[in-house]
């Protein structure tokens, strides 16, 4: 077995044709697909418990109203984000490091959302609205805190992807795949915000 | 237990130690990255998963047939420890051994080698998944070992049962029961990403799209299925698993849940579930019959779309498990219709693999035997779903023994005749030595006769009105006479059981003093079998990756005098 | 089926024929399909020096051994579908006039039966209650009220074949009418947890003077 | 294709058939939100994943089609 001792980088890359989606885009997107299936769940759950609601007191007694309005900037900074990042793609097509600034802009724009986000949180559970007050809180908190969960994770990976192109290694196909994860973050925000804050 | 499953591993890395000289020792393959090992890795802890889930069944109908008794190596088998069993038998074997043998571990091993790759495209994340699965394993074990007994509210984990530890008593086992099951899935996305991009990107030169054999195919259709249906259920999940632990009423009518809604994200997943474990059986099936009857596969294309429009039906049926479960009665007759459609596709692929048989010229010899027993109990297990998608029907039938007879014979064949027909065919690649086939055919009928003499009584248990999850049937006065069926049911359990131990000693020996395999001894046309047995890291020599000419079933073709034409000889 | 269990309600029979229905239609699929295939195997089999033929799946004639029986199966599927779904009408979607109610209330681990006393309506004073045993009167129309206490029951009784989950927080309304007098499981067909295997109770079928003199002698001692 | 047409159809009518819009005597309290809530969340759960994959699929095929045009 003498091939058995070769590390991987001894061995050469068989000839092999250029995919024509690249092996990580292709993976962000099937992750993606998933992801997308678990909000697709916790929505319809929400769906399902707001129409058993109708004809009750809204939002339950003792409990705050969502802050819809503070969160509408809030969400116009994600939205924001999004545009950014696409022009960021677009720079980086005609020169990578002129995607710098606008992908520094995104991060920044995404890192406003979940501290903004962070702080709506702390005003709210301080009126009493928290996962055990309610099945209402219950809801926004798992949902919105999935939410969170994925856009820090995201955050992470466009910090990532900055420093990699700061320091001039970052592919193509890998800016592709944190776009999209981002994306997906930043579009299937409205949905929740539209359904939750109602 | 935990510790049993830990020396499994290790066995199974013993049995590559001949294979390795790197400096790191053992260690290399614990945290290797070959796909092959990975494999192993994930059929060992799968087969000794397997084992467990075999003992549950053995102490429960033990119970059943003899209630009260105290069962040899076990004990008095108490009502909640019936539950626990029962409970946990199901769930381990649909996602502790279909799952990982048949995808991951068929998956893992041949979707490199029949694409003609070096390794899977994210090592690393094929790695993390068997660690992933691997801690789920370790934490259902041990969830049966925790104060208060494992979780024993049925695999469906309905709420409000399976939400609050006042309902079921064992709140610590149902939480880790949830983890474990959520953990799983885990594992599995991350094997599913893999085996859809190795197959999409890694092909070797001159492989088209209908060049790929069936099983890899099957595979991939049931990784994609698997992550289209599973995201509703982890949201599901977490809800659940936040009703169990701090207390929110997600389920809770009290607090204004809905505990249909459980139902809903359940089987949203559950039915996709079923062909996603049994995409892959077939695939071995429809591969080892082309091979044994040297024939080519009957319209390729015609069993690829078949599946195709079976994974898209699959995702329109999940209502008819909920048929009497308080849904609007009017949902139910579509439901029906969707699911009667499903028959459709279903006996085609049926039909397709009866068809390849014909004109052939057949050899019987284990793995054959296997693919064709496959065939002919999951037949009875197909049409016997067509009485419980029947909503008429459905209103008597519900929860009876009859359901349970029925999805065992679907499940009995995927999950453990696929795994024996995959095993024995691909045992020479996997390890390097030819297994025995005359114990291989005692084996096979060993279980083959009692399986069918187990669940046939059931069958009869469940049209005379015996529902599930019970027990002691003595409870109940009506049932309490059917008691020797019961008994003969039991019986027969044991003798396959007992059959087992042939298989065991039929794997040790062959794996230690079978004769050495050549590369391709069963005449077979895939690209797996143009490597040597077992592969090397890597698979092929770095320069000698093969290149493909043709499909992957051309068998008895006229042009040539051989009876095979492998992938990739030039023409 | 009538020698495996009783029928005992005016459903049951339909319900009967349409497993007898699809029975004979998936038994003659099945023994036709296991004939060919073990006909084709013992056919098949490998001679020493015949080789295999050549088929692709192409071929017109031999395409239609495929097509046929799988129009056929779609054929056979528009009959079970039009006989399920007439039963399913008839006895879910349907609700005749009732004769009386009762309650069936499903709890960890018992059943509780409210009935309507003397004056044949339910929650007034004198509604029976009782536990593990529903006392009906035969050849009268009833409506149940299914409801449950904690977690999910079903009330499953063999002999009417009929068979509904209980879930908490909701009431659902079915119906059935029994044919014959007797005594008969009733069974939680639900896991409901730890006593799910001892809840069984007692349905008591009885002839209308029997059922009168039942009623007349609980509603009076239960005042 | 036109065996599909026939199937679609046939489904269709199948769907249509014993009083799918009868009132519902048995159905728990029927509010129509919560019945409109749980059939457009199912129908949604169902429309999602299959738009998902055939919309990758076909962009696929296409990134496919345009590069071996290309080689």
């Amino acid at each position: 077995m003498e091939s058995a001792t070769l590390t991987d980088r001894e061995r050469t890359e068989p000839p092999r044709r250029e995919p024509a989606v690249p092996n990580c885009v292709i993976g962000t997107i099937l992750f993606v697909g998933t992801e997308i299936m678990l909000f697709a769940g916790l929505i319809s759950a929400h769906v399902i418990f707001m129409s058993e609601r109708i004809g009750e007191l809204w939002p339950p007694p003792g409990q705050p109203r969502l802050p819809f309005e503070e969160t509408a900037i809030n969400t116009a900074a994600l939205m924001a984000s999004g545009i950014v990042l696409a022009f960021g793609r677009l720079a980086y097509n005609q020169q990578p490091r002129r995607a710098l600034l606008p992908l520094g802009m995104a991060l920044a724009l995404g890192m406003f959302f979940v501290g903004f986000q962070g702080v709506e949180w702390v005003g709210l559970i301080g009126e009493g609205l928290t996962l055990q007050s309610s099945t209402y809180g219950a809801f926004f908190y798992t949902i919105v805190g999935a939410h969170a969960l994925h856009a820090v994770a995201a955050l992470i990976c466009l910090a990532w992807a900055w420093s990699r192109l700061w320091r001039g290694t970052l592919g193509k196909a890998h800016f592709d795949s944190v776009q999209i994860f981002w994306y997906f973050v930043v579009l299937v925000w409205p949905v929740i915000f539209f359904q939750v804050y109602q | 237990m935990a510790d049993a499953s830990v020396t499994t591993v290790e066995g199974a890395v013993e049995h590559h130690a001949h294979e390795h000289h790197g400096p790191q020792g053992i260690l290399k393959y614990i945290w290797s990255t070959d796909h092959k090992i990975i494999a192993m890795q994930y059929l060992f802890t799968g087969l000794f998963m397997g084992l467990v889930g075999g003992l549950m069944a053995y102490v429960f109908r033990m119970q059943l047939a003899f209630p009260g008794i105290s069962v040899p190596g076990f004990g008095v088998v108490s009502p909640h420890e019936y539950n626990a069993l029962v409970t946990n038998h199901g769930s381990i074997m649909i996602f502790w051994v279909a799952m990982p043998v048949l995808i991951a571990a068929f998956g893992n091993f041949l979707i490199p080698l029949m694409v003609g790759a070096d390794d899977m495209v994210f090592p690393k994340i094929n790695r993390l998944s068997y660690q992933v699965f691997f801690v789920s394993a370790v934490l259902i074990l041990a969830s049966l070992f925790v104060e208060g007994g494992g979780f024993g509210g049925a695999w469906t984990a309905y709420p409000p049962l399976s939400a609050q530890g006042d309902y079921n008593l064992s709140s610590l086992g149902a939480t880790l029961w949830l983890i474990a099951v959520a953990l799983e899935f885990i594992a599995f996305l991350l094997g599913g990403i893999n085996f859809i991009t190795t197959m999409m990107n890694s092909r070797a030169p001159g492989m088209k799209a209908y060049d790929i054999p069936l099983v890899c195919w099957m595979i991939v259709i049931a990784s994609i299925l698997f992550m289209l249906s599973v995201g509703p259920l982890i949201a599901g999940a977490i809800m659940l698993l936040f009703d169990q632990t701090i207390g929110t009423g997600f389920f809770d009518p009290a607090r204004g849940g809905d505990p249909i809604l459980w139902q809903h994200l359940f089987w949203f997943f559950g039915h996709p579930e079923v062909y996603v474990v049994l995409l892959p059986a077939l695939g071995i099936t429809i591969d080892i019959v082309a091979t044994f009857s040297r024939k080519k596969v009957f319209g390729y294309k015609i069993m690829l779309y078949t599946v195709v429009a079976t994974g898209v039906l699959s995702f329109f049926v999940w209502a008819h498990h909920q048929f009497i479960a308080g849904i609007d009665p009017r949902m139910a007759n579509v439901f029906m219709v969707t699911t009667l459609l499903i028959s459709v596709p279903i006996a085609e692929l049926c039909f397709v693999v009866i068809a390849t048989l014909y004109g052939g010229s057949i050899t019987l010899n284990t793995p054959m035997l296997w693919a064709l027993a496959f065939m002919a109990e999951f037949l009875l297990g197909g049409v016997t779903g067509i009485f419980l998608g029947a909503t008429g029907a459905d209103i008597y039938l519900h929860d009876t023994y009859f359901v349970l007879a029925h999805f065992h014979y679907t499940f009995f064949p995927i999950a453990i005749i696929g795994t024996f027909a995959a095993l024995t065919y691909w045992f020479p690649k996997m390890f390097g030595r030819m297994m025995n086939d005359t114990l291989g055919k005692i084996h096979f009928w060993g279980t083959i006769i009692p399986f069918n003499f187990i669940f046939i009584p059931l069958f009869v248990l469940g049209l005379g009105g015996q529902h599930r999850r019970i027990y002691d049937f003595q409870n109940f006065p009506e049932l309490a006479a059917m008691q020797p069926f019961r008994v003969f049911a039991t019986m027969s359990l044991i003798v396959m059981l007992l059959f087992q131990l042939v298989f065991f000693y039929n794997f040790i020996q062959s794996l230690r003093k079978g004769p050495k395999a050549e590369r391709n001894p069963w005449k077979a046309n895939t690209l797996e079998w143009t490597t040597e047995s077992p592969p090397p890291h890597g698979n092929w020599p770095p320069d000698q990756l093969p290149r493909v000419y043709r499909g992957p079933y051309e068998y008895a073709h006229p042009d040539r005098e051989e009876d095979y034409w492998p992938q990739n000889l030039p023409a | 089926m009538e020698s495996l269990i009783q029928q005992a309600s005016s459903y049951a029979g339909s319900i009967d024929g349409v497993i007898l229905l699809v029975g004979w239609i998936v038994g003659f699929w099945f023994i036709a399909v296991e004939g060919i295939f073990f006909w084709l195997i013992w056919r098949g089999r490998a001679k020493p020096g015949v080789k295999s033929q050549y088929i692709t799946g192409k071929e017109k004639h031999l395409k239609r051994w495929i097509t046929w029986p799988h129009a056929l199966v779609l054929v056979c599927d528009v009959f079970i579908v039009i006989g399920a779904a007439k039963v399913w009408y008839d006895i879910k979607l349907q609700l005749p006039e009732a004769d009386s109610t009762v309650r069936v209330i499903g709890q960890q681990w018992a059943w509780v039966f409210q009935h309507p006393g003397m004056d044949n309506e339910l929650d007034t004073a004198d509604d029976i209650f009782t536990t593990d045993t529903l006392h009906v009167q035969n050849n009268r129309t009833y409506h149940y009220r299914l409801e449950s206490r904690d977690v999910l029951h079903d009330f499953s009784v063999p002999v009417f074949r009929l068979k509904q989950d209980a879930i908490p927080g909701r009431s659902i309304t079915g119906w059935f009418r029994p044919t014959v007098a007797g005594t008969f499981d009733v069974q939680c067909a639900e896991i409901c947890g730890i006593g799910h295997g001892v809840m069984g109770g007692r349905i008591v079928i009885e002839e209308a003077s029997e059922h009168a003199a039942w009623i007349a002698q609980n509603s009076t001692s239960a005042q | 294709m036109r065996r599909l047409k026939a199937l679609a159809l046939a489904l269709a009518a199948l769907t249509a058939f014993p009083g799918f819009a009868s009132a519902c005597p048995m159905c728990f309290d029927p509010s129509a939100e919560n019945r409109m809530a749980f059939l457009v969340t199912a129908m949604v759960l169902t429309a999602l994943p299959l738009g998902m994959v055939s919309g990758v699929g076909l962009w696929l095929r296409r990134r496919i089609r345009k590069r071996d045009r290309t080689d």
